[in-house]
């Protein structure tokens, strides 16, 4: 069939979210790709301008479900930047500990979000029940499933007590236990083999001049990785940036899974060396003032803060980048070339946030 | 393929992990940030919580004596419940159940008294 | 406190984004810190082994020099502050027109601030 | 009279096991899946449900195809059930695969379009490797007759293990069950949305669900050729082989109809050509 448009989105199956892409097609290969925005906008950025900077934390949360501590958690790194407090050991520690549980349900989501795209149905399912694991550790711990709200200027919120660190390392056995389980479906099977490896694939060069972040950027042999800034306690934990070669779907796979296992050490060194103390620092004075550049690694990549404050309650500019709007063009240049039945696997590969792309 | 023919066996002759939700809810764990109910006779209409609310769900009324909240709005963030100096407000720990008109509940406060009321409109 | 930003003009735009990517650098986003009739201010970030460098581009009116040409991911930023802002970006491809997040170029772009009497709201 | 009423009592029975293998269906993958799933009469309130809908369509082929294509099902499962020519069968029941394409094509959408294509490289496979089981038949029974699989003394499988692993390939294409769910599959999760059914709604779709019912049981009832010796081995090959093919839809991921043309096609291909000389020699 020559020069067929088919109109992918917003509404369709296999997107998790608002997305439009014209893909003009010819025998089922795509010939050209142009993405469409504009259905989940919400305004967020501009909400700054009547919530002031502290009901900001709970609006930032909402620009992405999926990674909400991580967005206060930069909003909140950022704030203290510019306010000059310091949060305590204890703290540092505990977001260090919620922020990879979000990154690891995040990956199993993806993880079965993209065995869906390819048509892996059972596997979506036994990814989504490992998860539902972390999702009960979020409850207990932080009193809600997604969005934890757990960050305050100057520390968090709640506190684990050494019964809910037991109750965690336990749940994580078999969370990781649930995972392996699937390591050789994932890793070595025909069929998933067949629909990810050689599919949109980016060099190392495409990859740094596209701006990709995060297992896009990894996947391609970058080793980048925001949390080797040592934010929040980063700095005190042992790890290594994930890195693979080949910048295709499938190596984006392996990344993202060996993410998993390296979340899990990630929090069972966090709650060994989890030091003892307040878990926030009271904060008084004048609102901030000036501007500051806030960086986290989320689980889809680098997220960037951009907050100007006058002194007053209300921020004068709160922009916020985050990592699916640094990865979409590269989707403009995977998709053209490739299967009209690889185009889900694509799309996914990115791990695409439509929500945090608009705010 | 045949990497996940156990894992599928094993699920067919395992339990579920699903459950049918209306008929067999689940409880919540201890600490969960569910429904949010003021206690009338602690609350002295500060407004603490009307101003520290994120979603701007919650209005006190001095003049009338009316604490108001719209639970459509609000995102269950737990804040105002941290905020309240007289520690009158709480969450509950089970979520709003579904209903199918809105409704915003209006509480009557009458400070340093001990009665109260409590009426919902639709 | 501020960030730390080489101030430039539209005119050196091109060339000192160009001497960025020359450094092997990524380009991270494109900040519009504000804008109204008179002007903007546009802060570029850019990033080397987790170093971030960021210049500050200070416009007269609306017209500013696309970067597309030098680093193709610029064209989601650039039409996104398009749409908020209502800059114009030349060179800007593809140019959505206003129509990535607005309904097109007709509409108010709700982030640029008033200023002088004639501004219509 | 009389064979009217026995002909309307197989529609019956044969509506009732299709409707109740595809309540098996949904509920063995879903305890596969570690979920719950529906009751095993759910397929039958659904397509009720279909069935008491608006009647919508957007062109005359809409409405006219999904009849077509469950009358040219229902006669092929008459023809077997009389123990007909397996050739006729094949052609009667495959008249019923070009109308739904043919519906799929009627409409202007791209995705119904595609799936209408897919569709078709399908039925090539398919309906290919079917002609080649029949000739088998005949080199084995001498008639194309249905009858000759039962007049056989022996169960076909013997003759024909090969085969019967390429006919295993068509059952998984025509259940529509990864890796083969290409042109439309069960939950409509599919780049294609639910491919040639897509752009069906209310009482059409229902009728090409009832469709789909009696093409899954006529295959099986094909399948139960291959041991023919007794009531046991009829109904035991069949449901193994079904049950087979939703294990295997647990278990893979879904392929490219250019895989099917290469691969699949490929290896059914060369699977029947082995035992079609073994036969011979």
């Amino acid at each position: 069939m020559a020069g067929t448009i088919l109109p992918f989105g917003p509404q369709h199956p296999v997107l998790p979210e608002p997305l439009h892409l014209n893909l003009q097609i010819e025998d089922e290969i795509v010939v050209s790709a142009t993405p469409a925005f504009g259905y989940v906008h919400r305004g967020l950025e501009k909400l700054a301008d009547i919530r002031d900077f502290r009901q900001m934390i709970q609006v930032v949360e909402r620009v992405c479900g999926i990674c909400s501590m991580i967005h206060a958690l930069t909003y909140c790194q950022g704030l203290e930047e510019l306010m000059g407090i310091e949060p305590t050991p204890r703290a540092r520690f505990l977001r260090v500990i919620w922020s990879e549980l979000h990154r690891l349900h995040s990956h199993l989501l993806w993880l079965g979000l993209f065995a869906d795209a390819m048509g892996f149905e059972s596997l979506f399912m036994q990814l989504w029940k490992v998860r539902e694991r972390i999702m009960d550790i979020n409850e207990a711990t932080a009193g809600n499933r997604v969005i934890l709200s757990v960050n305050v200027i100057g520390g968090v919120r709640r506190d684990l007590d050494s019964g809910q660190t037991a109750w965690i390392l336990s749940e994580l056995a078999e969370v990781e236990k649930g995972f392996s389980a699937m390591s050789r479906t994932i890793l070595h099977d025909y069929t998933v083999q067949k629909r990810t490896r050689g599919k949109g694939a980016l060099s190392r060069s495409q990859a740094m001049e596209l701006g990709c972040v995060g297992p896009m950027l990894r996947a391609s042999g970058v080793s980048q990785d925001m949390r080797l800034l040592g934010y929040a306690a980063y700095g005190e934990l042992e790890f290594a940036p994930v890195v693979e070669q080949d910048g295709d779907c499938y190596a984006r796979c392996r990344v993202r899974f060996a993410e998993l296992g390296q979340s899990i050490g990630l929090i069972r060194q966090a709650i060994a060396k989890l030091p003892a103390g307040d878990t926030s620092v009271p904060v008084k004075g004048r609102p901030p003032a000036g501007e500051v550049v806030a960086r986290a690694e989320q689980p889809r990549g680098e997220c960037l803060y951009y907050i100007k404050a006058n002194g007053g309650k209300f921020l004068d500019r709160l922009r916020i980048r985050t990592p699916t709007f640094a990865n979409i063009p590269a989707l403009t240049v995977m998709l053209p070339g490739i299967e009209l039945a690889d185009v889900p696997v694509v799309l996914l590969s990115i791990d695409p946030c439509i929500s945090c792309t608009e705010r | 393929m045949v990497f996940m023919i156990p894992v599928v066996l094993k699920n067919l002759f395992g339990r579920c992990a699903t459950r049918p939700y209306p008929q067999s809810p689940r409880q919540l764990f201890a600490g969960s940030r569910g429904q949010l109910i003021n206690d009338a006779g602690k609350c002295i209409l500060c407004g603490t919580c009307a101003r520290s609310c994120p979603s701007q769900c919650l209005t006190v009324s001095r003049k009338e004596g009316l604490w108001q909240y719209e639970p459509f709005a609000c995102v269950f963030c737990g804040v105002c419940v941290e905020a309240c100096p007289a520690g009158s407000l709480s969450q509950l720990g089970q979520w709003r159940p579904a209903v199918r008109e809105r409704e915003r509940v209006v509480l009557k406060v009458e400070v340093k008294s001990e009665k109260s009321g409590v009426r919902s409109e639709a | 406190m501020t960030i730390e930003a080489d101030r430039i003009d539209s005119v050196e735009l091109c060339r000192a984004v160009a001497a960025f990517k020359a450094k092997g650098c990524r380009f991270v986003t494109i900040t519009c810190v504000g804008a109204d009739q008179r002007g903007a201010e546009l802060l570029y970030h850019f990033d080397r082994e987790l170093a971030l460098s960021h210049l500050r581009l200070t416009v007269a009116g609306d017209e500013v020099p696309s970067i597309c040409g030098i680093y193709s991911a610029a064209f989601l930023v650039e039409n996104e502050i398009q749409d908020q802002f209502g800059l114009r970006f030349n060179g800007l491809v593809p140019d959505y027109r206003r129509t990535l997040f607005l309904a097109g170029e007709d509409s108010l772009p709700p982030f640029r601030r008033k200023s002088g009497p004639d501004q219509e709201e | 009279m009389q064979t009217t009423a026995l002909a309307l009592a197989v529609l019956g029975a044969a509506l009732l096991l299709g409707g109740l293998l595809s309540g098996l269906d949904r509920r063995l993958t879903a305890r596969l899946q570690s979920r719950q799933g529906p009751p095993f009469t759910q397929p039958f309130f659904d397509v009720i449900k279909l069935l008491a809908k608006e009647r919508m369509v957007t062109n005359p082929w809409q409405a006219f195809s999904p009849l077509a294509t469950l009358s040219a099902a229902a006669c092929a499962l008459l023809l077997f059930a009389w123990q007909g020519d397996l050739l006729v069968i094949l052609f009667v029941h495959m008249a019923g695969g070009v109308f739904l394409v043919l519906g799929a094509m009627a409409s202007p959408s791209p995705y119904s379009q595609i799936a209408g294509q897919r569709e078709l490289w399908q039925m090539l496979c398919c309906e290919t490797l079917l002609f080649v089981m029949a000739g088998a038949l005949y080199l084995t029974t001498g008639s194309f007759r249905v009858s000759g699989a039962a007049a056989l003394g022996e169960p076909l499988l013997y003759r024909l293990p090969l085969l019967f692993a390429a006919f295993l390939l068509a059952l998984t294409v025509k259940m529509r069950k990864s890796p083969f769910d290409l042109a439309g599959c069960h939950h409509a999760h599919q780049e294609l949305v639910r491919g040639v059914f897509t752009e069906y709604v209310g009482p059409h779709l229902g009728l090409l669900e009832i469709a789909h019912w009696l093409e899954v049981v006529l295959y099986l009832a094909i399948c139960s050729l291959f041991w023919a010796t007794g009531p046991w081995g009829m109904i035991l090959l069949p449901l193994t082989a079904f049950l087979a093919v939703i294990v295997l839809d647990n278990v893979s991921a879904r392929l490219t109809w250019r895989w099917m043309l290469g691969w699949g096609w490929g290896a059914a291909f060369v699977l029947s050509a082995v035992n079609l000389f073994w036969l011979k020699g």
